[in-house]
């Protein structure tokens, strides 16, 4: 196994060089929660502000025909980069508001469609519908779910996690009345890699509209989204080498065109009347006001610099960071690994306990060694209880991390049972 | 002026004088387009039979690019066989893509060649193209052929 | 007069140095869209990248620290911009979604009193209420308030506009069952700054929530929203020199406190289980999932930069040029000037139209003179038909504009209609 | 290593042999309170006559730095008079804010003083800070002074 791959990229990453707590050098290993940014990334956006900021589709000058062909080029590329077509990506602020921009469609088609819009009918969530999630869902995935339930009369299901953290996938579970299935590819506390082509066969079988949380997948796993057939997929472009502040949400053509729109305001109106307004038919419908222009820039840049490497390298890699990892917090003494210890169907993250120190500690000692992980529930907390772990610890690699680095962790997860007396 | 490209003689000559503007009544196939990034808007209706355009006329609100593209199309189509509409159609689609590298054919185009400084503009092209696909949808709705 | 003030400032921009179409140099008036960013706001963003990226609130590392305490601090000093308290303040991503959660807000207020959850008495609507607009809102603050009209049966009524641009205000619009004013404090197509004062004291007295489109004061004037006493206020940064893909909404503690939220995921919970959730109760309850964080600094280094200078001083600046912009085009044979021909009520743009030629025209004619302005109905449809006017141009002015572009916009329009042979 | 100075020998201690924990049935007061950034819950129940706080019994789960705050708090304030709670609430505020430059006043504040070294770490002062907060409202709560 050659871990190369981390030192040729480092150089791109100013933050990685930084000294952090205790005068050490930063070990980041958070990734999962957001990436770091690569330079290509910070001096698109530079760039986009020094050289062509304008709005887009509206101007009549130089500077907008610029920024609005620049903006539509990074529509393109991105969708390519996931396999989809430029016209079924939408751009969010991140990966939350693409999963409630889809649950706000549904309450909107069922609001209008008891309003007498019968067009909406096929949308539309009444009593005895199921939205149908899963037991490891992150927050953002659960939460707009319930909230649309508790309007519309619908009620939620789960999908079991077994104890070793894998979906108790049976056909019975996708009943006729489930109208919404809402999945994440990747568990952000387990690791756990979905099998997401068999949750589509039967939300297809049953004519369900599957909504994929691509959150932890699309950054990390080559990934075709038109082959996938989902109805939709949401991802934050912060955890893909990224900005900050833009997200993606795919829509398949049947939600894309059939499903009303979420934010309402410019740009996404066809006519506005002082007392009607209709909206527009594409992709455009669900894009409201100025746009995240420079960020969605920068998302392309960052799309581009994975797609030169190649996600199958970047997979590849975390592989083998997590492989290691992975082999021996099995083996450590009071230390409980949460999710699969089978790697085939693992990403490149970790979660775990230590016996007797709570998860704060345990990052605030790597913390002190310049190891940054990350302690909580990470926003699954029902998982938690779930599993019945407070909280946990979790590490989280990238292209970037290297095997020393791995190391490193390792050897300071060793000492802190003893640093708190209790081993 | 670069400007002088864009609003060919031609074109600004069409502006100030349309061809074919106002509706007919008496029409086969009619179709309504709006350009929502800057609220153009044109008509157009057309009385198609025995696979010729009998009559194209049209009506709307826009700027010079949109409202001469639409005269210069009744120049060419109106009283023309059906066919020739959608030839000139690809060839026209084709022009206003071409982002100022191609060589308008001005034999089969007409008028219509002096459009080719459009399409350098990207937020024109649309306005040029906004009575053409107007004209495709009015054509379409006919139900005479 | 004197117009220093954009000389001092020029060299932060480093986008006005551009060469634009025809080798002209960029004369930028279509600041009204989006504002052009200083050095410092683009550097604010990179240095935050380079050095301190990580999830704010919920990482047990230092950067998680760093970054934390630099995006509360850009609350604090953006708070403090507007006259508010930090509390107050919540980031969007733009104005429209801002104006969006305030409607949406009050929709699941309504769905959710109707489903028996009492609170919400105070925020729900019904049919026989009124909400209360003006005929020169911006899209952003009408589609919004159309749609949740439908939805839950409330009227929308409109405050008239004059024909010279001016609200016509009157106790009488005002009636009890009126409980949400929406209203712009500038429009942004005639530049008419409203009386704000006078309608919060119309609002109060019959107590309906007086929502408030800042996106055209908050750039260009010295605001204080609590001496404004406006239940909620929408504003986006990238108009006040600040990044794309932030937006800020002020909401008073009624408000804050009484609304149930909007976007649902992580950060914004207190407490969730399979079977329902339970949300914070501050200003993190509308801020759901990863934010917007480097655009959130950014936007904190472009109040800082305006700070300095002083609105006062950038409000002045602005007088001067639109005040010999107006006089001049009010004398000019051919041209009409939508809006109020008076400049003390009046912000920094101009809209007007060109007899005979179309607002394209005469921005592509401008553009071809380096000269960047907006054609089209800038997201006010319905005022456009108001005022009998297909669409129109607007020149808006901001900082770092001169005198002698002025001159060079005022040349330019002189000369349009004997281009285009209409003269 | 520099992390000493956050977990002090009297935190570890009170960690791992808390005093105080287990909640008793009767009380006069009892708050819960959660961290929703980490998930930290602590409850307090305190019984409050004369004047005095009678008895102060904590439960929860959580960080090293709340479990053993908690275990302070019980120490300082269990059989004490309710005055001194707020007294020692006011100076172990004001030292949780003060991001290491204040000394605490070890006469005062007892084993609390050993939490010094939290108010350096932003996010661990709300854990430091949890019971106590638990503790006013759980005073607060009590309607027999
Ligand atoms: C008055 C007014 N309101 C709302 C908006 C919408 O702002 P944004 O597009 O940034 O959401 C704008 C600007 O486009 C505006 O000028
Ligand atoms: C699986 C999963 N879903 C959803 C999210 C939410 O993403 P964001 O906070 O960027 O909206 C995350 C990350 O926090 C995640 O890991």
């Amino acid at each position: 196994m050659s871990f190369d791959l981390a030192n040729k990229v480092r150089p791109d990453f100013p933050i990685l060089d930084r000294i952090v707590r205790g005068g050490n050098a930063l070990v980041y290993l958070d990734s999962a929660a957001t990436s770091q940014k690569p330079n290509q990334v910070i001096d698109a956006e530079a760039q986009y502000y020094r050289e062509i900021n304008a709005t887009i589709h509206r101007s009549g000058h130089e500077l907008g025909e610029l920024a609005s062909a620049a903006y539509e080029e990074a529509r393109q590329n991105i969708a390519g980069f996931v396999g989809a077509k430029a016209q079924n990506l939408i751009f969010t602020k991140n990966a939350t508001e693409g999963l409630n921009l889809v649950a706000y469609a549904f309450l909107n088609a069922t609001l209008m469609h008891r309003n007498g819009q019968t067009k909406y009918a096929q949308y539309a969530l009444n009593p005895g519908d199921v939205i149908l999630l899963t037991e490891m869902e992150h927050h953002a995935n659960m939460v707009p779910w319930q909230h649309i339930a508790q309007l519309t009369g619908a009620a939620i299901k789960y999908i079991p996690v077994s104890d070793d953290g894998v979906l108790e996938l049976s056909e019975d579970l996708f009943t006729n009345n489930c109208k919404i299935i809402a999945v994440t590819h990747q568990s952000n506390v387990l690791g756990t890699i979905n099998d997401v082509a068999k949750i589509a066969e039967y939300a297809n079988a049953i004519g369900a509209h599957l909504i994929l949380d691509a959150c932890q997948s699309v950054p990390h796993l080559p990934t075709n989204l038109e082959n996938l057939n989902v109805a939709a997929a949401a991802w934050s472009g912060h955890k893909m080498l990224g900005p900050t502040g833009v997200g993606c949400l795919f829509l398949s053509d049947d939600l894309l065109l059939g499903l009303p729109p979420f934010l309402l305001g410019g740009n996404m109106i066809e006519n506005v009347t002082f007392e009607k307004s209709t909206y527009r038919s594409d992709n455009g419908k669900f894009e409201a006001g100025t746009m995240n222009i420079a960020q969605v820039i920068g998302l392309s840049a960052a799309a581009t610099y994975l797609s030169e490497i190649g996600l199958d390298r970047v997979h590849q890699h975390e592989v083998g960071l997590t492989r290691k990892a992975l082999t021996a917090l099995l083996e450590m003494p009071g230390i409980r690994v949460l999710g699969p210890s089978e790697m085939s169907i693992r990403g490149g993250l970790i979660s775990f306990e230590v016996n007797g120190v709570h998860p704060h500690d345990v990052s605030q000692y790597l913390d002190a060694n310049g190891i940054a992980i990350r302690a909580g529930h990470h926003c699954a907390w029902p998982l938690h209880r779930r599993l019945g772990a407070v909280a946990s610890s979790r590490a989280s690699f990238y292209l970037y991390n290297t095997e020393a680095e791995v190391e490193q962790f390792l050897a300071a997860v060793s000492e802190i049972r003893s640093y708190f007396k209790v081993a | 002026m670069n400007l002088d490209a864009l609003y060919q003689e031609i074109i600004l000559d069409h502006y100030k004088s349309p061809h074919g503007q106002g509706l007919q009544p008496d029409f086969t196939g009619e179709a309504f387009h709006v350009n929502t990034s800057c609220g153009d808007e044109v008509t157009v209706r057309v009385m198609v039979a025995d696979g010729t355009i009998k009559e194209m006329t049209h009506d709307g609100v826009g700027c010079s690019i949109s409202r001469a593209s639409a005269s210069v199309l009744h120049d060419l189509t109106d009283k023309q066989e059906s066919n020739k509409f959608y030839e000139l159609l690809d060839e026209f689609v084709e022009l206003m893509h071409s982002q100022g590298k191609t060589e308008p054919n001005e034999d089969v185009l007409g008028d219509a060649a002096a459009f080719a400084g459009v399409s350098k503009y990207p937020a024109r092209v649309k306005c040029a193209l906004l009575p053409w696909m107007a004209m495709k949808d009015a054509m379409e709705g006919n139900t005479d052929e």
